[in-house]
């Protein structure tokens, strides 16, 4: 990895979250696990950010904000979008006012699931995301993230 | 040739003034005008390279000076009755009184001091006067124009305005060139006329109240200006009646009294009322009277008898008024948003600040007085035609209606910011003689403190305004404005002198302003030396610094191009469109997102600080009063 | 359940709340439920945490009016009710007309049971 | 003679935890007036719970908040079980008030950590969210979830803590305690917090009562009012004294929240002493039917729930008063005359929570 | 006395330039270090801050005009300038408006865009200048005066101080306490973080550097190096006698720096110019005066 | 308010713990390098053995955030994480008692 990956700026910004996100995001940065070992620093606004955080799935009003935000963010940039809500609409999805998931709005890079996710998930999230940063200033089009869902079926009975 | 250029010099301007107040309005009235300005720059500089001269004016001059005296005070007299204020009346014949008590009891000596004087620190005065003053008028053609649509109809005509605007440069350069003190007043007594008649040339309310304010606060001064003269000419020992003649401490009385008559010409508190009310007349006016020139009359009288004080306690005071000023209105328009007054403000406490330098009285200081004393007028000028062109051209003169200019404006708000670098940017001249100024009262720690508040506070509003005019939104092109000859021409003069004195810092301070400095303290100088150390070097890194900056500027600024540009940081509620400054609000309403300067109106409260400082500068006056009578 | 509850109409709804104004009591809330023919609205006070209620039976179509003039308090929740049931109410101190909870594209009423109560495009 | 600054305040604003706007107008650098534009979270939950049966909805509204997750469930899960008469296991409600007390604690400390940092004390907020998590840590490992507890239902809840652990609560409580005492001082009594706190945002009384404020902001304005005196569950065990501040300033409110803590820990302790043996949730049969009003003293305040259920499975309403949304017209008569400086501090000292605001 | 600089001198100064910022990094770096572990941290690697400059000059360049460019290149060239000037042994005072000036094109590149915050962080930034620049043209006037010249003719802080004897720490004990309290407003430290700061919350968002952005940024944070350096070069300057123990000396201020950074809310701007113009003022007044009796 | 320097002495309260922090070592947890044991009862993500699993439908039935789709034939049993809240509540409906609530987050490589 380069420097570029080694000074990932955040700016986070709460959609429709139930804060659960949120402050599980926040944990993350407080000395319990201290993302910014990674170099990773919350600056609060888009102009200086290289990744956005979003939690919480989009609604009516904040979808264009969302966009806007995303839109502030000078190139190379990468989305991580923190639960459920962000990537579905999780609990809420049926919900008149919720639109989905945050890919209805903007590209997003790495989708990390529960509700909330642990701490322990979301830095797996930001690892995944330096390297896609590191590919994007490469100028490599990695495309948006997965959401596989888990099927089973019954073992072939012999 | 002395008694030629004299009376070119002297009256030269009056006869091409009334010629323009008898031409019909027009090119005829224009092209005298413009001719007078460039006769007055040849005149000028013309006169400043035959050196130095004396001239003594035949016996005549004393009944002459009476005479005319005489007159001045009764049109005085008129205009008190017309403004019906009789505490300039009773001012007026006090002053009458004066005058002849001094013609019937002044010594045989004083009589042969009938001078006019042309030494290097009047030449300073005189090639400001006559170069900054006529670009200033030759501005104000393509001013008046314009002005006289926007202005109420008066009937003071535009002819009679440029009369006693052209006239005013003969006035003035009376005044610096005269030495003998009954002259002197009456050319003082002439500037302030003019400046009564140009305040009021809109006629409007306020315009004549403040004229009224300016003429009363005026003529308290040349009252002291009066007794000045009478006391100097009838003193014990020494009388001669001339400037150059106060030179000991005998005649402390009278450089006391002058020094009341230098404050408030000079608008030193707190005396400063009348030159904030004189921003209502139109702006070449402020420019030519209330910031270059005439009101360098006062610090101009302070800085000749300075020398011959130096050290005295006396001179101690006058050295802290001048620092108390500067530094009460730095703060004073810190919390102003009316771009004359905020200059208005400025222009005292730079007058202030060559009156402390005067007042310290080193030759050091004596040369960061001068350097204020020609760079100011430069900027200034320069500033006060700047704001004129823009509020002609946007209706305001709001700092706060300023932003955005730079796309409107683009030639005068370059220019403008040129003139606001110059004051707080090195290399130019301001800030390098604040900085000698600095250095100066590094002995003196009242004055010390002060002048650091002081321009600490300046840094303050000056970069508030520089910031407000250049803040725009991205434009690919820029288109430069349309404005009338005269006043671009002028603009641009001015700047170039701005942005020329700066780059000739060094050589003006070896050949000009050091050797004056040294002149006035009868030093030669090459024992003046050290000074050449101190400005030394600093000249061309700053300008090479700049120049590097501005070619890496050029070359990023080509590459960015439309795609570059994003939006502004609105909490990213930004409503996307051509006007990229809305938010989308409350109830779904768009509204425009504005930061407004701050002004500190809290703190900086114009009305109670001006109470106290006056409060104040009242009380250190009259510590004047007593050191002299302790002497 | 809920015990104390003083059935007000519309004409009453204003004098009344003033009356327990001046008790001081405080107003906690107001619920709206959409019953289908009619529309319910509870308006919830508190004193010693003994809870009054004041019912109102609000008919399809009818205009509520507020009560932010009497309980400032009350400006949030009447808007919200303007937004979500589709009912006017008149005379708010601060209106956001019904746009406070929803945006442009939103759909309308939509806490309102009945499609008709959804104010025309 | 200055032209008015007028700015957005959000939605998207580092000092903001969550999405509101303030329109601020300021004249020179006094803040005149602060109009709010919410909707930034409105998600319409309470038309979800309607479509959801009632048991799937406890997990719904804890979703509520992820900040008092687990107050949400206790004050909806008690209306259902007052509709449906279920008399709950008196172990159940003592648990409910360890994990109730617990959450308190962990939302005034993320408050606290929140107001430090609202006034740039980035290392104050570093050590109280250091301590939350232990909060954090305990309630995982009795619950199974970091904020989320998902463990009230309707009959009690879904997980007994067992004897090992309640040894664990109860040594976490002297941690805790241990560890508020190394910085709560700072928050009380450092000058430079109490610069930006003491005589920011005052509430008077009569203001506080007018704009029908609650929990802590009400306190902190000489309010009496905390519904845990109200005895509801087990709190009928135990003699709760309000916390009362009478400036009505930020620093009161820090003031009163602080004591709540400690208070906390005290309830947290004495309902592990009177935890009675025995079952700890019981089945219920059957659908809630009736109107209830169900009230419940959060972090930030009384919290209303009001149910109405039709005898089927589906609630014909649910509807909640959050705290937040009651204290929103106090903030709006705190602001004005404020410097821009404080607006964060005032904000945050609320203790806003829009989430639960909007639904 | 400043006769022109030497050959050697020039050379110098160019390694001073060259080196200055690596220092100033490195020094953030263990800015950014120090402050986690006081927060107990792990915290980002030493190299942080310089990774942090690489990635925004590879960012795509981000502007809301062209202006702003300029003055991002000026705040950075005249901090530049005012280390040459100091190490070529030239005017304190001079190198102090110098200095100013660099701060004032921040200023003015910040109000140069409409964007509120922006402007509003611009306006914080000058009451900053107006709380700290009194402090030191006082500091300045005093070394002036400890090193007794007549007027103001300057020459390198270190060698003044050795040329006199004794470290300039002894006579000017009040005076290097304020100017210690104006380092931390000029790095933008609590409690004076009021124009823009690190701590990731803040009202004005990023303040006088919320517009610029990528490249422009990293000028803004290489000249961020270059005052890190300046400043407790500047420190060390108060032991040069010995630069040793002005190294140690500034160590020691660097870690109080933080430590007071850590132990402080951010105050009101207000506050600060009112605080900087009582105490830290009347400190160096006091100072002074002990030179006038 | 009286003047700053009447309050020093109640400055710089924070710096005892400032440096006690200084002295130890600090909190982190350096996920990923170090992992610490889960919680037993956290509920991490939901696994199931499909050979117990009936594929009787209550679990998705129950599910409150449409995570889990059932079909009968051809039997499958679908979770889909990004939904899924991780409430257990399926975990407590199936009769077969067939899923697990494992402690570890699902991640992100798995
Ligand atoms: S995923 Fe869960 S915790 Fe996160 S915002 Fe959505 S509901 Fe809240
Ligand atoms: S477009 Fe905007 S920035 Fe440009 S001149 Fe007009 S107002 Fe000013
Ligand atoms: S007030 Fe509301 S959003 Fe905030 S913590 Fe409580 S329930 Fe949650
Ligand atoms: S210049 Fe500003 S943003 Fe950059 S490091 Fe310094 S304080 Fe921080
Ligand atoms: S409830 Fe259990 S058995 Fe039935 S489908 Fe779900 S997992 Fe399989
Ligand atoms: S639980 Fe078993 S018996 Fe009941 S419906 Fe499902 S498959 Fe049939
Ligand atoms: S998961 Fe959805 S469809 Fe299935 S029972 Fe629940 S609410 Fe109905
Ligand atoms: S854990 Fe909850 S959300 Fe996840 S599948 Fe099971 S019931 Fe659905």
């Amino acid at each position: 990895m380069s420097a570029f990956s080694k000074s990932p700026w955040v700016v986070h910004y709460n959609c429709n979250s139930c804060n659960g996100c949120d402050i599980e995001l926040l944990a993350c940065l407080t000395p319990m696990y201290d993302l910014e070992r990674f170099g990773v620093l919350n600056v609060g606004n888009p102009k200086h950010a290289d990744v956005l955080v979003v939690t919480g799935s989009v609604n009516h009003r904040n979808a264009p904000v969302l966009k806007n935000v995303y839109d502030q963010i000078p190139d190379p940039k990468v989305v991580v979008a923190l639960g459920v809500c962000t990537s579905t609409g999780g609990i809420f999805a049926e919900c008149y006012n919720v639109l989905g998931g945050i890919d209805k709005v903007i590209p997003v890079d790495v989708f990390v699931p529960g509700c909330p996710p642990r701490p322990e998930a979301m830095i797996d999230g930001f690892v995944k995301a330096l390297g896609i940063l590191e590919e994007k200033r490469g100028g490599k089009d990695t495309g948006s993230a997965e959401k596989p869902t888990i099927t089973l079926f019954p073992p072939a009975v012999e | 040739m002395t008694p030629l250029l004299l009376s070119l010099l002297v009256v030269a301007p009056v006869v091409f003034g009334a010629l323009a107040w008898f031409l019909p309005d027009g090119k005829a009235r224009k092209g005298v005008v413009a001719f007078s300005a460039i006769f007055m720059i040849a005149l000028g500089i013309f006169t400043a390279t035959q050196g130095a001269f004396h001239y003594e004016l035949g016996s005549w001059a004393g009944p002459a000076s009476l005479l005319l005296e005489a007159a001045i005070m009764a049109l005085v007299l008129g205009i008190a009755v017309k403004v019906r204020s009789w505490p300039i009346g009773i001012m007026v014949i006090f002053q009458l009184v004066v005058a002849v008590a001094e013609h019937v009891m002044a010594h045989e000596g004083a009589e042969h001091g009938v001078l006019f004087i042309l030494d290097p620190l009047s030449t300073i005065l005189m090639l400001t006067v006559s170069v900054v003053g006529s670009v200033i008028v030759y501005y104000a053609i393509g001013y008046m124009d314009v002005h006289a649509h926007h202005a109420p109809p008066t009937n003071a005509g535009n002819g009679r305005f440029f009369f006693i605007l052209i006239g005013f440069l003969g006035m003035m350069n009376g005044l610096v060139l005269a030495d003998n003190l009954r002259w002197l007043t009456i050319f003082w007594e002439a500037t302030t006329l003019c400046s009564f008649l140009l305040i009021g040339h809109d006629g409007t309310e306020i315009a004549r109240a403040n004229a009224k304010r300016a003429l009363l606060i005026n003529t308290f001064g040349a009252c002291g200006m009066s007794l000045a003269s009478f006391t100097a000419a009838t003193a014990a020992v020494g009388a001669t009646g001339t400037l150059t003649g106060i030179t000991t401490a005998h005649l402390i009385i009278p450089m006391a009294f002058l020094c009341l008559a230098a404050f408030t010409k000079s608008a030193q508190l707190p005396f400063q009322s009348w030159l904030l009310g004189a921003m209502v007349a139109p702006t070449p006016v402020s420019a030519l009277l209330h910031s270059a020139t005439m009101v360098k009359a006062g610090s101009y009288l302070v800085l000749r008898l300075a020398p011959a004080f130096a050290g005295e306690r006396f001179m101690v005071v006058v050295a802290v008024v001048g620092a108390f000023t500067f530094a009460v209105t730095s703060a004073l328009a810190v919390s102003q948003s009316n771009a004359k007054k905020v200059l208005a403000y400025s222009t005292i406490g730079n007058l202030g600040l060559i009156v402390a330098c005067a007042g310290i009285g080193t030759p050091l200081a004596y040369t960061a007085a001068l350097m204020i004393l020609c760079f100011h007028a430069i900027s200034k000028g320069l500033l006060f035609l700047c704001v004129g062109t823009i509020e002609q051209q946007i209706g305001s003169r709001d700092i706060e209606d300023m932003g955005g200019i730079l796309f409107k404006l683009p030639m005068t708000t370059t220019i403008t910011m040129i003139g606001q670098a110059s004051m707080l940017i090195p290399p130019f001249g301001m800030l390098m003689s604040k900085w000698l100024a600095m250095e100066a009262s590094i002995q003196h720690p009242v004055m010390l403190v002060l002048v650091v508040l002081g321009a600490a506070l300046t840094v303050f509003f000056w970069c508030k305004w520089l910031g407000r005019i250049q803040t725009a939104s991205f434009h690919s092109h820029y288109t430069m404005e349309k404005l009338p000859t005269a006043m671009l021409v002028s603009v641009v003069i001015l700047a170039v002198g701005v942005v020329g004195s700066a780059l000739a810092i060094l050589p003006l301070f070896h050949h000009v302003f050091v050797p004056v400095a040294a002149g006035a303290f009868k030093l030669s100088p090459s024992t003046l030396a050290p000074l050449n150390d101190v400005i030394g070097f600093v000249v061309w890194p700053v300008v090479i610094t700049i120049v590097v900056a501005l070619a890496l500027t050029l070359l990023t600024r080509r590459k960015i191009t439309e795609a570059h540009v994003s939006m502004p940081f609105l909490c990213g509620e930004n409503v996307k469109g051509t006007e990229s400054y809305l938010f989308r609000g409350p109830m779904e309403q768009t509204t425009e997102a504005w930061a407004g300067t701050f002004y500190f109106l809290s703190i900086f409260d114009e009305t109670r600080i001006t109470q106290w400082s006056n409060l104040v500068a009242g009380l250190l006056l009259l510590t004047l009063l007593g050191v002299i009578k302790v002497l | 359940m809920i015990t104390n509850i003083i059935p007000v109409t519309l004409d009453t709804l204003l004098s009344k709340v003033g009356e327990i104004f001046l008790q001081k009591y405080r107003l906690i809330t107001i619920s709206c439920t959409d019953l289908g023919e009619y529309i319910d609205v509870l308006y919830h006070f508190d004193k010693n945490y003994e809870i009054t209620n004041l019912r109102l039976r609000l008919e399809r179509g009818q205009e509520v009016p507020s009560i932010s003039s009497i309980y400032f308090s009350a400006v949030i929740v009447e808007n919200e009710i303007q937004d979500l049931f589709g009912v006017p109410v008149k005379g708010l101190v601060l209106d956001y007309g019904g746009k406070m909870m929803l945006a442009e594209a939103s759909p309308k009423a939509p806490q309102a049971n009945c499609p008709a109560a959804a104010p025309a495009e | 003679m200055t032209r008015q600054t007028i700015i957005p305040f959000g939605p998207q604003h580092p000092v903001l935890p969550e999405p509101i706007q303030l329109k601020l107008v300021l004249e020179d650098k006094k803040v005149v007036g602060a109009i709010p534009s919410i909707g930034y979270i409105h998600r319409g939950l309470e038309k979800l719970a309607q479509q959801k049966d009632y048991i799937q909805s406890i997990f719904l509204i804890e979703r509520i908040c992820g900040i008092c997750s687990f107050l949400h469930s206790m004050a909806y899960c008690q209306g259902i079980e007052e509709m449906m008469n279920v008399e709950v296991p008196p172990r159940a409600n003592n648990l409910r008030i360890i994990w109730a007390e617990m959450h308190r604690i962990h939302s005034h400390l993320l408050w606290m950590g929140l107001l430090a940092d609202s006034f740039g004390f980035e290392s104050l907020f570093m050590e109280i969210w250091r301590c939350r998590e232990t909060v954090l840590d305990i309630m995982e490992e009795t619950a199974g979830g970091r904020v989320m507890l998902g463990v009230c239902t309707v009959g009690g809840v879904r997980r007994d803590i067992p004897p090992e652990l309640i040894k664990k609560v109860l040594a976490t409580c002297d941690e805790l305690q241990a560890h508020f005492d190394h910085f709560i001082p700072s928050i009380l009594n450092d000058y430079s917090v109490k610069q930006r706190t003491v005589g920011v945002g005052v509430l008077t009384k009569e203001v506080a009562l007018e704009r029908g404020v609650v929990g802590p902001v009400a306190r902190a304005s000489g309010v009496v009012m905390d519904h845990r005196v109200a005895k509801y569950g087990a709190y009928a065990n135990f003699d709760v004294e309000p916390q009362i501040e009478q400036d009505g300033d930020c620093y009161a409110r820090s003031k009163v929240r602080v004591r709540e803590l400690y208070q906390s820990l005290d309830l947290v302790r004495q309902s592990v002493a009177t935890l009675p043996e025995g079952e700890f949730n019981i089945p219920v049969k059957g659908n809630p039917d009736g109107e209830v009003i169900s009230r419940v003293e959060q972090p930030r305040g009384e919290v209303l729930y009001y149910l109405r259920g039709n005898g089927s499975k589906f609630l014909d309403r649910m509807r909640v008063r959050t705290p937040t949304f009651a204290n929103l017209p106090g903030l709006l008569a705190m602001i004005p005359g404020c410097e821009l400086s404080d607006v964060p501090v005032i904000i945050l000292s609320i203790d806003p929570c829009i989430s639960c605001t909007e639904r | 006395m400043s006769s022109s600089p030497t050959f050697l001198q020039y050379f110098l100064t160019l390694v001073v330039v060259l080196v200055a910022p690596l220092i100033g990094g490195i020094l953030n770096g263990f800015d950014r270090k120090i402050t986690s572990r006081l927060q107990s941290r792990i915290g980002p690697p030493l190299l942080q801050p310089f990774y942090d400059v690489f990635k925004l000059l590879q960012k795509k360049p981000m502007v809301l005009n062209r202006i702003q460019i300029m003055y991002a290149y000026l705040h950075l060239a005249f901090m530049i300038l005012t280390i040459v000037i100091l190490a070529l042994g030239q005017d304190l005072l001079m190198a102090l408006f110098i200095h100013a000036f660099s701060t004032i094109a921040l200023v003015i590149g910040g109000m140069s865009v409409r964007s509120p915050y922006s402007r509003i962080g611009g306006q914080r930034q000058i009451m900053q200048m107006l709380a700290y620049e009194p402090v030191l043209v006082f500091l300045v006037i005093g070394i002036y005066r400890v090193v007794g010249m007549q007027s103001g003719t300057g020459s390198f802080l270190a060698s003044q101080a050795m040329s006199l004897g004794q470290p300039l720490l002894i006579p000017l004990p009040l005076m290097f306490v304020s100017f210690f309290i104006a380092i931390l407003i000029k790095l933008h430290k609590s409690p004076f973080d009021v124009s823009t700061s690190h701590h990731m919350h803040q009202e004005l968002v990023k303040g006088v550097t919320l517009e610029y952005s990528g490249p422009f940024l990293a000028l803004i944070e290489i000249t961020h190096f270059y005052e890190t350096f300046l400043l407790f070069a500047l420190i060390a300057c108060f032991w040069g006698t010995n630069l040793l123990v002005g190294a140690v000396l500034a160590a020691v201020c660097f870690f109080g720096m933080l430590v007071v950074d850590n132990a402080c809310a951010r105050l009101t701007p207000v506050w600060m110019v009112r605080f900087m113009w009582t105490v830290p003022m009347a400190m160096c007044l006091c100072n002074m005066v002990w030179f006038y009796l | 308010m009286p003047p700053a320097y009447c309050l020093m002495p109640i400055m710089f309260t924070f710096v005892r713990t400032l440096f006690r922090n200084l002295s130890r070592k600090p909190a982190t947890r350096t996920y990923p390098f170090t992992q610490r044991e889960p919680f037993a009862n956290f509920r991490g993500h939901l696994t199931i053995d499909p050979a117990v699993c009936i594929y009787c439908g209550i679990c998705a039935k129950r599910c409150p955030a449409n995570a889990l789709v059932v079909a009968k034939s051809p039997k499958s049993w679908t979770l889909d994480p990004y939904k899924c809240i991780l409430c257990s509540y399926c975990v407590e409906a199936c009769p077969k008692k067939c899923m697990t609530m494992r402690p570890e987050h699902q991640r992100k490589d798995a």
